[in-house]
């Protein structure tokens, strides 16, 4: 078994350098990379473009590092839920980029998977197909869409093991997997770090060798952004 | 007049036994609550979960398990939970039979916006651009004038586009329209609506033909 | 939840005609939809294209139906353990389209996933990519592929549940996830049905919305093709 | 000369430590009985498996778990078990490391051929077209020469190709050889194996410089 293990998250964000790609799991503000993104503001690593669907909220999330301006440019999909967001990029501050949501998904993938470009139908005839070759197939039109390169991705997994396997949960599962092995080098953190052979190899969501670094995070806070319930009859 | 839940409760009538169905933040998510007795559907969220089910209870939400509108959610006997390139394949892939979703403008050839105001306003798109090219059925929710009382069933869009042509079918709060060769085509008027106040809410080519029904919810 | 399931095979293979394009999981014997294969057989279904990593051997898996003569052709990555496959290919009684293991994988999941076609490297400068079209990117050469068409996909998993759940045990799985939502109709045999709700939702490895009928399948022989063992010391 | 033990025992000294390594079928299968002590390495099967062990003990074989050569198996601790698609993308991805397997016929520009002798034998490619297309690091391991004698490492490959220009290094039952511009450089000679005999057994342009040591295993 290879050991992907590093001791925390000092170690595990070793190498990440001002200007560099990188990538973030999560779903607005579930299944985020909470230790690595509070590193990321503690290094003050700056001018980074950041490749995450969301931008998290004003005070959390990836709006930490936009509220002390070390983001260069966003490739997402949404930003409907962050202010600052949507003021520096009115303003011209922040360069953005608008990416489909299942397209930047599979660009994500296609960097994972080895493939350098894919046709997706998704944006054709709208701005985001601009500058783009695109091309029928059986009396369809798609737009040809190429595989991100990203120096770190950084992911947030459930269950791990030393072995760099990953286990996600529930929605918090989201773009995570699609990152891992599509940058040089993924990090993932986990809410349990276990040793190689506790969990059952017929069902690892990640195998170890999209990963190179795992260690224990924590003091989770996963915040709920919108807390919707019912009441009991 | 329909308000937001009637215009759930009419979109909820063209759901079918054994549908998959995608439902947008805003309007579409209230459909949920209107399924007709007798069939079986199941939610999918694009980010990455099929079987959705009601909110929980209060102090049951689980930050891990929310909706695309990140809205705390619970799931049903049968969910399954999965990536986000998985979600986009069965959203690419034609496996959901219906996609609902919001708009801020459609035109009468089918193209819809809803995304972006330039200067003003970015939501972003999120993964209606990706639904709007791949469902073979779409129904647009939405009130059929904006704040300003200004047609949102145009001619040609004004905003930047999410799609082309792609458009089924539109549910307002006056009326049911399907998207033709030459326009939208009425199908249905709210109750109490007249053709005429549709015809004048309308700046897109509106198509009559005989008698034009009032919906029933 | 939707319903998925049918009572039994005979019901499972309803609308399957001569001529029609088949996807079968399974690599070698193993992972095999053997029910399927086994009423495809009595059903005498003739000029059958197959598309299927490997032909079984002589007497068990498609080597059944490439005995009966039922299968027009083979797409297929691997033939070496089967004598009648290769008799039928040489002597030109059968046609053989032989695709690279991954790309045949990838045909799979294109049609699953609503891609028309993309780029790989496999295949560059042999005559599988002839009369193709070839592309560089990043000074590399790729080939590019087209999404597989089918009209029915069998596939044999561990567990499912009611609502077409999967969930797939060890290399079994190989093809089988990739073919699911693959062809106009998915067919899922099981060792072991369970009522929708029993199968952990985040352990699930196909979604039910890949699967259009899934059945308790009976009998299954597994049976091995290079038995190797060590011996205790 | 070496036997096949031999040729496996040889390139099992080109693993490093932290190698995800991908395993051929024959003399490549041998490779993984004689893993350098102190390093760690984890191989893969692309039928959907990291992290192969040993064959099973005689009545443990599971029909369920097996390598790309159809062969029983068992697994280590930290294995994992994915479809054909997921494998595939580990190898075009180049998160494996190193490909280790065998040829028919390899060329002096890198060129293999191993799956097709036209009107004779077609095994099929397997998925050897996808690791030589996609690997940083390829070993070819085989005979230098074929059952007539006729050597195996040639000018052109005279048989359907498997891959261009892919691969970087040899090792025969006579030699250690490295794909350079110009030809098969002859890195080491096989214990008691001359460089004429190699020379003799080489169709393709042999690079020798200075002296040509004896491998040690």
């Amino acid at each position: 078994m290879i050991n992907r293990t590093v001791a925390n998250v000092q170690e595990a964000l070793q190498g990440v350098q001002d200007g560099m790609i990188l990538m973030l799991g999560g779903f607005g503000l579930c299944g985020i990379p909470e230790n690595a993104i509070a590193e990321l503001v503690k290094l003050g690593i700056k001018e980074v473009t950041c490749i995450s669907n969301n931008a998290g909220v004003d005070d959390f999330g990836l709006g930490l590092l936009l509220q002390q301006k070390q983001i260069k440019k966003m490739i997402s999909s949404y930003v409907g839920e962050n202010d600052e967001f949507e003021r520096q990029m009115l303003s011209g501050e922040l360069e953005v980029e608008l990416t489909p949501q299942g397209t930047l998904a599979e660009k994500c993938r296609a960097a994972q998977a080895g493939f350098p470009a894919f046709y997706t139908p998704a944006g054709y005839g709208t701005e985001v197909a601009e500058g783009k070759e695109t091309r029928e197939f059986n009396g369809k039109m798609y737009v040809l869409e190429e595989a991100f390169k990203a120096d770190f991705s950084f992911v947030k997994a459930w269950k791990g093991d030393t072995a760099g396997n990953l286990i996600f949960k529930g929605t918090a599962r989201n773009f995570n997997p699609c990152m891992c092995g599509a940058a040089s080098i993924t990090v993932a953190e986990v809410e349990e770090l276990v040793p190689a052979g506790e969990l059952d190899p017929n069902q690892i969501h990640i195998p170890g060798i999209f990963v190179q670094r795992i260690f224990q995070g924590n003091n989770y806070e996963k915040r709920i952004e919108q807390r919707t319930v019912r009441t009991r009859e | 007049m329909l308000d937001k839940t009637g215009i759930a409760r009419r979109i909820a009538q063209e759901l079918q036994d054994g549908y998959f169905v995608n439902l947008g933040i805003g309007i579409p998510t209230l459909v949920a609550n209107y399924i007709p007795e007798g069939i079986d559907v199941e939610f999918q969220s694009e980010n990455g979960v099929l079987g959705m089910g009601p909110f929980p209870f209060e102090g049951e939400e689980d930050a891990d398990v929310i909706n695309a509108g990140k809205q705390t959610i619970t799931t049903l006997a049968g969910a399954s939970f999965f990536d986000s390139a998985t979600s986009f394949s069965m959203i690419r892939g034609k496996h959901v039979d219906l996609t609902i979703l919001g708009a801020m403008e459609v035109a009468a050839n089918g193209d819809i916006a809803n995304w972006k105001i330039p200067g003003k306003m970015v939501k972003g798109m999120g993964g209606a651009m990706d639904l709007v090219a791949s469902a073979e059925n779409i129904i647009v929710a939405m009130m059929h004038t904006n704040k300003r009382g200004e047609s949102k069933l145009l001619k040609q869009c004004s905003l930047p586009l999410t799609g082309v042509g792609c458009v089924k079918k539109i549910v307002t709060n006056l009326a049911v329209l399907e998207v033709v060769d030459k326009g939208f085509k009425l199908l249905e008027r709210a109750p109490g609506v007249s053709v005429e106040d549709i015809q004048n809410a309308t700046e897109g080519n509106l198509i009559i033909e005989g008698d034009v029904p009032e919906m029933t919810l």
